[in-house]
């Protein structure tokens, strides 16, 4: 039997146990429930997790440590015990909602872990290969150096600060785009458009997010870069660069105005509608309404919304490399062209270099020193957030 | 709002009776304020015309450029299956038969081409073998060559078949190849373009809807007119599918114990912030994540859905999570309370009050989270997913270890394509993967407008 | 137990202005109706209650003089109701400057997530009503005072209003009211949280401001409608069943419903 | 087990993978391979992760394998590695279709490009505005030069065939070592200007052409194939008063050209079924010989397919030094 | 005017058993001191009133019997409380059981957004005390008549909960409290919104479930402690100043500050 297939049963087998403990703790109530210090529903659902969970661990580390096949089959044992177990078990005063709970609680705790196990693994599958770019490239040159020009041939110099500036400055102008739209939209979503408005233009904004960024890129690369050059950038002598970072952060704030927007929208329309009415029966202006008492009650949602756009910001590559250009360059000038971290990070990962090479292992290093100063950004949204949030009741 | 204004306060102090004004006319202050209140409306329909104003302008180009996709133009001409072409050792033996490749059967579509224009009377200046040759797509011979082997019977008869064009044939009915661009177009020309244009008059060239480019597989460079979505829809909905079954459950199982549950301290602190910072890793760092972990460490094959569905739910689990957690955030505690106080767990409260007010936003938080998974490229780049793949993966749950492609991979390995025809398939390839997105999201957003509601 | 405090007040209703004319006014939340067809003069410079059993729409009318229900998508209000004249529902009439000369305390407590001082220098704040800092701070003083929270909260003004308990945050919802200095006072239960001291003080503060505005006060307690009020209104299922000077409905009741609401009472 | 072939490496070989790969699945019983871009450098790692199901067996490369990634490879235990260089991609300077004709030398290419020349015996910017500037023969049109990126292999290539090429020959290196030491100044040989004029481009050739078509002043750098492709669209320069072709790579004629290389591994063979067969068939006359689908695609075929044929079938490994 | 129904209930103290036994009880919301060390015991069968000025400690006492606090971060909870005999502080006691066998009215409505059938419903469901749909009905009826809301919605159960008037929205969470049968019943101002009919069927209600249950009961209004109670606490500025039979503190306190406030009464 493969491994999916005994997944299956164990499921199959799982769902049998539920029905059964919910018709034995029924029948040990002599059927009358209110006999029963948990619902009978809890019954079942103990018999069920006692089948199944340990059975698909077990089944999932022998599939992990590839131990050997006869094993799996006894991830079905398992079940089966499991079962018997948990049945066993099932008494009138038997605290199985408690033991659910417990378990469900179990399942919650190892759900968020994950997250840190992620994080654990980047900084792990980062950190190793950036300590080998370090021995072979002096950080101080990469953490202040001002110059990025790597070249096959070996003598790169490989400075860090171009890379930052153009991350920040992109990312700046993208959401001065995403979120003054973004938010106005959401405002007039939730507070003045009608449902039916709202139903359509809702779901439609957020295509934007499912667009491809390729698409944006080239649209971009082919009708905004063009576009600013000739229209802004020359008449202004800011420069003829096709490829701009207010091109590349133009694009880019329209991509992420669904984040901004859908999420903004959800968490105004949690506002209570008590407090609205405080305001507007002081006779405050629907928009004074907004943004004196709604928007600060809706802040730390607000907040995660512009971070999670924030952070695709500075995730974004396609985007960048046709909006913005390949060009490492510290410029305040924002029609000229420039580049980003993450646009480094897959250029150098799949480039032609030398795997070996500080060429390509800078990328790891870019990787980690993004993540660190990422992680501080968010440290500092966090105790903004604390410092300004207002819980409403 | 701490301006203090220019005009006179009224008096509070005793609160004497004010004039008498009149609601219909706005005293200066009220005007200003009302002008405020316009402007802030209106700059919400702004922001809502220039969203969906980038929005429609996207859409429109997409379906500009990609509409054609799903148009193909064939010929219908008699194909003689010559016996010494295709059998040159003349005994129908399949095995022998094998031994010459696609690249011989070009000789029979070239001859019937030949033989049909003279049979017409078709008298073009400078039409030369090359012409012929190029006339018809690389897959047709393909074709040829399937057909024939699977029925040697075929051999020595003349069969009348749709005959795939190129792509410059094709492109001549779209409107991307005119007879002025022919002529400087090293891939083909004018008398191949009055060629076409001759068999058109005479009803032997046909454009017609082209199902082939949703349901068969990539191809290489050399045909373009061939290449098509197969793969790549299996693959995108076997990855999404694994993403909607872990994120969804996780992201919101991860944020109900953070916000609900864990104890508010340091430690949590940390986590907390360490989720909005995955958000913010840039995507091909999953990958590098993705390879290590899964393919290296857990063994699992390259280039398999499974794989991509497990990188992309790592990367759409901040995204939940987010939003997730704002959205319980959100919840007012009053409703907490109304549950604890008629004796619910916490557990409880969660399942049955607060996870369902909070349920549009954590619709919302998989719509985009999904429909940033749906599109991206750079994760599945490492793990061997950005590949030419030409067999379809099989059915689940065999499937999702085979090798497979992804929509958004199609699309850009399309757009670095050097025939210009793939750029009209990306697009149409795009419109695909909008279809696609569209479909996953239909029954969220269904689902958030009906759990939307004030309190 | 003597518990009633019955001050006789020399009541000359003639010789008040009428503030708010309603005509047919009907109440509809979807298919229901809330209010059927309900007449009534409100004077000025009066204190006028409104009295019924739970549920017969008395906060649905109030609601509807300063046009709070426009913020109910499912409410539909029909006939005249004029305020100096001025139909309140006319196309023309911006709701934002009729609910800032009608102002209103709602039912159940509804402080803003800010600050205590915040909470009651919202209203001033927006309408300009002081022309510096400390102009400000008298108001809310006053308001305070006057709803006589001043001396339980003036050491933690900068607290969050949510954090007050049940009493005090409807005190501070009618600080918050009075601060903006309506013409009309909206309030619905203003003292259905408060104990009997902080209920007189209250009491005093709604006989205060009569002098200058008319109040309408929605309560249970008729001693409270009796004490504070010289006209009263009698609400039952929708209608508007009596309604005269306070006086006579509760001493010559003419409706036999009101008759059996006020001799059943309790509270 | 697998049954399919894994390829990945060099995103300018990809395209002729895929060509392969999808004629040799028509053509033999074997599923087809699964072809991967990624990079030569990313291949080569992947290549060099060790053996077993979970590597690739082929790597793309448009350079030859280096030192210190041989080196890995055996230290993982990849020690059998065949090297098969199978032709040639022309390297090209193409302009706007209805711009005027580029007769370059590799000399006007440096000295509008070059970040610093020599004027004077002294080392000042590049002061090169127009291509007039640089060669009166030259028309006289505004320099922008798309240039791939740093990742691209193409850049190397470009630096060594043009940049260096053309500085030796203007005599500014003789110039510049004059003013400095000989390193420094084959390093200011092909350090290119980062006033705007020269573009770097990471993405691929079709972003090239995209900003040439929304720059008509623009030059480009492009493989020979993407430019057969797109004759429609772009004019192709001369170099040295050679026009680029199959042929003229083919023989030498044309300077700039790089070769193109897969390594497979032999320990796979038997392994992986077909594996043998697909690297034969890589190399086979009707597919990478001149006429085949491979140079009609634009590859240069290697003048000596028989040779690099004979290796393979005999399965001839990199050498261990 | 008589309001005062004043029913002489033959209560014996001492023949009762104590259900709540509190010791020193301390409340801190972060810095601010609201509950200071208080004692009391409650009985078991007996209504208690607590009673006092606003802001004075009442609810945040009311909140500790069944550890509502819990859910307010800042709040601390120190000495002993004991719930038959056993500390319901205690690490093993689980606050779900508690809470199920300690239900709460709160003093703010806080109706589910759910139809008005599911919120009452909610408690019984989710404990298991019907066997069948019939016998849900059966509770949720009874319950509804109990809070004296059954008329007024039995047309509309399917209509959700937040649509109700204040008045109706407060007897719908007592209505949901009493569905769930706890032991002990706690009501902060359950009849503030309440007309004075309503708040006189509710009072009954309280009494009969006298008969099986404690009570607790906050409220501002003298006249329903006394006749409601047979237990009074009075609280003043956190501290809770006298505890004894409603009869005696009403009668005879012995404390001038009970003294001046039970005087001082008016609503
Ligand atoms: N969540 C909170 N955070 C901070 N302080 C609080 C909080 N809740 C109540 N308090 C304070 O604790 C004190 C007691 O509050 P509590 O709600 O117990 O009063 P109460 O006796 O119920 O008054 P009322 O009759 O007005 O409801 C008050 O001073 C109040 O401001
Ligand atoms: N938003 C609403 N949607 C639907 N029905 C409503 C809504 N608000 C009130 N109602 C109904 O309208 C009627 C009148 O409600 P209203 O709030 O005016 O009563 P009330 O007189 O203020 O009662 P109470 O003294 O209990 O506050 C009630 O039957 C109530 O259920
Ligand atoms: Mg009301
Ligand atoms: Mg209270």
């Amino acid at each position: 039997m493969s491994p999916f297939w005994i997944t299956i049963a164990i499921l199959a087998l799982a769902a049998l146990g539920y029905l059964l403990g919910r018709s034995r703790s029924i029948r040990l109530a002599g059927g009358d429930t209110r006999a029963l210090h948990s619902r009978p529903t809890y019954h079942g659902w103990h018999v069920a997790l006692f089948t199944a969970l340990p059975a698909l661990v077990l089944l999932a580390l022998t599939r992990l440590l590839q131990a050997p096949d006869w094993l799996a089959p006894a991830a079905l044992a398992l079940g089966v015990a499991g079962l018997a177990f948990a049945l066993s078990r099932t008494a009138p005063q038997f605290r199985a909602r408690n033991v659910v709970e417990q378990v469900v609680r179990g399942i919650l705790i190892v759900c968020s872990l994950i997250a840190i196990a992620t994080t654990v693994a980047i900084v792990l599958s980062l950190v190793f290969e950036s300590l080998r770019f370090f021995q072979m490239y002096p950080w101080q040159d990469f953490f202040f150096g001002t110059e990025w020009t790597p070249s096959f041939g070996g003598g790169s110099e490989l400075g860090m600060l171009p890379l930052l500036w153009g991350t920040l400055y992109i990312s700046l102008i993208a959401l001065l785009v995403a979120v003054p739209v973004g938010l106005y939209a959401a405002i007039y979503m939730s507070e003045y458009a009608t449902p039916r408005v709202r139903s359509v233009v809702k779901p439609a904004i957020e295509v934007l997010a499912g667009i491809p960024t390729i698409v944006y890129g080239l649209f971009a690369l082919v009708t905004v870069g063009p576009l600013l050059r000739d229209w802004i950038a020359q008449p202004l002598g800011l420069g003829s660069s096709g490829s701009s970072v207010m091109t590349a952060g133009l694009v880019m704030g329209m991509m992420l105005i669904p984040f901004v927007s859908s999420l903004s929208d959800d968490i105004i329309n949690a506002v209570p509608q008590s407090l609205r009415d405080g305001s507007l029966a002081m006779g405050s202006t629907h928009s004074e309404t907004i943004r004196q008492v709604v928007l600060p009650a809706a802040l730390p949602g607000i907040v995660g919304a512009v971070l999670l756009a924030a952070s695709r910001a500075i995730g974004e590559t396609m985007i960048v490399v046709l909006g913005a250009g390949a060009m490492a360059r510290i410029s305040p000038n924002p029609f000229e062209a420039m580049t980003t971290i993450t646009v480094k990070i897959v250029g150098q990962l799949t480039g032609d270099n030398d795997f070996a090479s500080p060429e390509t292992l800078v990328a790891f290093a870019l990787g980690l020193t993004l993540f660190v100063m990422t992680l501080g950004l968010n440290v500092l949204a966090l105790y903004i957030v604390r410092k300004y949030r207002e819980q409403y009741e | 709002m701490t301006d203090v204004t220019s005009q006179p306060p009224r008096p509070v102090d005793p609160p004497a009776a004010p004039a008498r004004r009149s609601l219909l006319i706005e005293d200066p202050r009220t005007r200003r304020r009302n002008a405020a209140e316009r402007r802030f409306r209106a700059y919400g329909v702004v922001a809502i015309a220039l969203a969906m104003g980038a929005l429609v302008f996207l859409l429109f180009t997409i379906f500009r450029d990609g509409t054609s996709a799903f148009f193909q133009t064939y010929a219908r001409i008699p194909v003689a299956i010559e016996a010494q072409v295709v059998d040159p050792a003349g005994n129908r033996d399949p095995a022998e038969m094998q031994k010459v490749l696609t690249m011989g059967y070009g000789k029979l579509l070239d001859n019937s081409l030949a033989a049909y224009v003279e049979a017409n009377g078709i008298e073009i200046e400078g039409l030369d073998d090359r012409d012929l040759s190029s006339f018809f797509s690389a897959q047709a011979r393909a074709d040829l060559r399937n057909a024939v082997l699977a029925n040697p019977e075929l051999v020595g008869t003349v069969i009348e078949t749709p005959v795939m064009t190129s792509s410059r044939i094709d492109g001549m009915f779209k409107g991307r190849v005119s007879r002025e661009s022919a002529a400087i177009d090293a891939k083909t020309s004018v008398a191949q373009y009055d060629l076409a244009m001759a068999m058109e008059d005479r009803g032997d060239l046909q454009t017609r809807f082209n199902w082939d480019f949703v349901t068969s597989t990539d191809s290489s460079d050399n045909r373009p007119e061939a290449a098509g979505l197969g793969v790549a829809i299996l693959g995108s909905f076997y990855m999404m599918l694994i993403v909607l079954v872990l994120s969804l459950p996780i992201g919101v199982a991860a944020s109900i114990y953070l916000e609900e549950f864990a104890p508010k301290n340091r430690l949590t602190d940390l986590i907390e912030v360490n989720i909005s910072n995955l958000a913010a890793v840039p995507s091909i760092v999953f990958g590098i994540l993705g390879l290590a972990v899964f393919i290296n460490f857990a063994g699992l094959p390259r280039s398999a859905p499974i794989v991509g569905g497990l990188v992309l739910t790592l990367m759409t689990l901040p995204t939940i999570i987010i939003s997730t957690r704002a959205a319980l955030k959100a919840v007012p505690p009053s409703i907490r309370d109304a549950a604890l106080g008629v004796g619910a767990s916490r557990m409880q409260t969660m399942f049955h009050h607060v996870l369902p007010l909070a349920m549009p936003g954590i619709l919302t938080g998989t719509i985009i989270g999904l429909a940033q998974a749906l599109g991206e490229t750079a994760p599945l780049l490492l793990i061997g997913m950005v590949a030419f793949v030409t067999t379809y993966p099989s059915a689940p749950p065999e499937g999702f270890l085979d090798p497979a492609s992804a929509l958004p991979v199609q699309v850009f390995n399309w757009t670095q394509r050097a025939d210009p025809a793939f750029f009209e398939r990306a697009s149409g390839a795009i419109i695909v993967l909008l279809v696609f997105l569209l479909a996953m999201n239909l029954l969220a957003i269904t689902l958030r407008r009906k759990f939307e509601r004030r309190w | 137990m003597d518990d009633v405090r019955m001050v006789e007040r020399v009541v000359d209703t003639d010789a008040r202005d009428i503030k708010f004319q309603c005509k047919d006014v009907q109440v509809f939340y979807g298919e229901k109706h809330a209010i059927k067809d309900v007449s009534v003069d409100l004077l000025d410079k009066t204190v006028t209650a409104f009295i019924g059993p739970s549920g017969c729409g008395k906060s649905t009318f109030l609601r509807c003089l300063n046009r709070m229900n426009d913020t109910i998508g499912i409410a539909r209000v029909q006939g005249r109701m004029l305020l100096d004249g001025e139909d309140i529902y006319d196309r023309r009439v911006d709701p934002v400057q009729l609910r800032a000369r009608v102002g209103m305390v709602f039912q159940k407590p509804n402080p803003f997530p800010k600050s205590i001082y915040d909470n009651v220098a919202y209203g001033p704040r927006i309408h300009g009503l002081a022309r510096n800092r400390a102009e400000l701070d008298e108001i809310v003083e006053k308001a305070l005072r006057g709803a006589a929270l001043w001396n339980e909260v003036k050491d933690r003004l900068g607290e969050t209003g949510t954090g007050l308990s049940g009493g005090q945050q409807q005190r501070l919802c009618i600080a918050r009211a009075v601060a903006t200095a309506p013409e009309v006072l909206l309030m619905d239960e203003p003292c259905s949280a408060l104990d009997p001291i902080a209920t007189a003080q209250v009491e005093e503060l709604i006989d205060e401001l009569r002098a200058t505005f008319s109040v309408v006060i929605v309560t249970h307690s008729m001693q409270q409608a009796a004490r504070v009020s010289q006209k009263t209104a009698f609400f039952h299922l929708g209608n508007l069943v009596e309604y005269g000077d306070t006086d006579d409905i509760f001493t010559r009741p003419r409706d036999p419903r009101t008759e059996s609401y006020i001799s059943g009472r309790i509270g | 087990a697998r049954d399919q072939i894994q390829v990945a490496g060099s995103s300018t070989v990809l395209p002729y993978a895929t060509i392969v790969a999808e004629a040799f699945a028509e053509n033999m019983d074997f599923t087809a391979p699964v072809v991967e871009g990624g990079g030569t450098g990313a291949g080569l790692k992947q290549f060099c992760a060790g053996l077993g199901e979970n590597t690739i067996d082929v790597a793309n490369a448009s350079r030859p394998i280096k030192e210190a990634e041989l080196a890995e490879c055996r230290a993982n235990g990849v020690n059998n590695i065949m090297e098969v260089q199978f032709g040639y991609d022309g390297i090209v300077f193409a302009s706007s279709i209805n711009g005027p004709d580029f007769p370059l030398t590799p000399q006007d290419v440096y000295k509008a490009l070059a970040a610093e020349v020599v004027v004077d015996g002294k080392l000042v910017a590049n002061p090169a505005a127009t291509w007039a500037d640089v060669n009166p023969a030259l028309p006289a049109q505004e320099i922008t030069v798309y240039v791939p990126g740093t990742k691209h292999g193409t850049r190397e290539v470009f630096e060594e065939k043009v940049m260096a090429a053309g500085c030796e020959t203007s005599g500014a290196l003789e110039a510049m070592t004059a003013l400095s030491d000989a390193d420094k100044a084959e390093e200011a040989c092909v350090t290119l200007r980062t006033d705007g004029r020269s573009v770097d481009i990471d993405g691929d050739y079709t972003e090239t052409l995209a900003r040439i078509d929304s720059n008509p002043n623009g030059l480009g750098v492009f493989g020979l194939s993407f430019y057969e492709n797109n004759t429609d669209k772009l004019k192709v320069a001369t170099i040295d008063g050679v026009a680029p072709s199959v042929e003229t790579v083919a023989s030498g004629e044309y300077p700039v050209s790089r070769p193109l290389f897969f390594y497979v591994k032999k320990d796979h063979f038997g392994a992986i079924p077909g594996l043998k067969e697909f690297a034969e068939f890589f190399v086979a006359d009707a597919i990478a010989g001149p006429g085949g689908p491979l140079s009609e695609y634009g590859l240069v075929p290697d003048p000596e397919l028989a040779r690099v044929q004979q290796a393979v079938a005999a399965e001839t490994v990199v050498a261990a030094n």
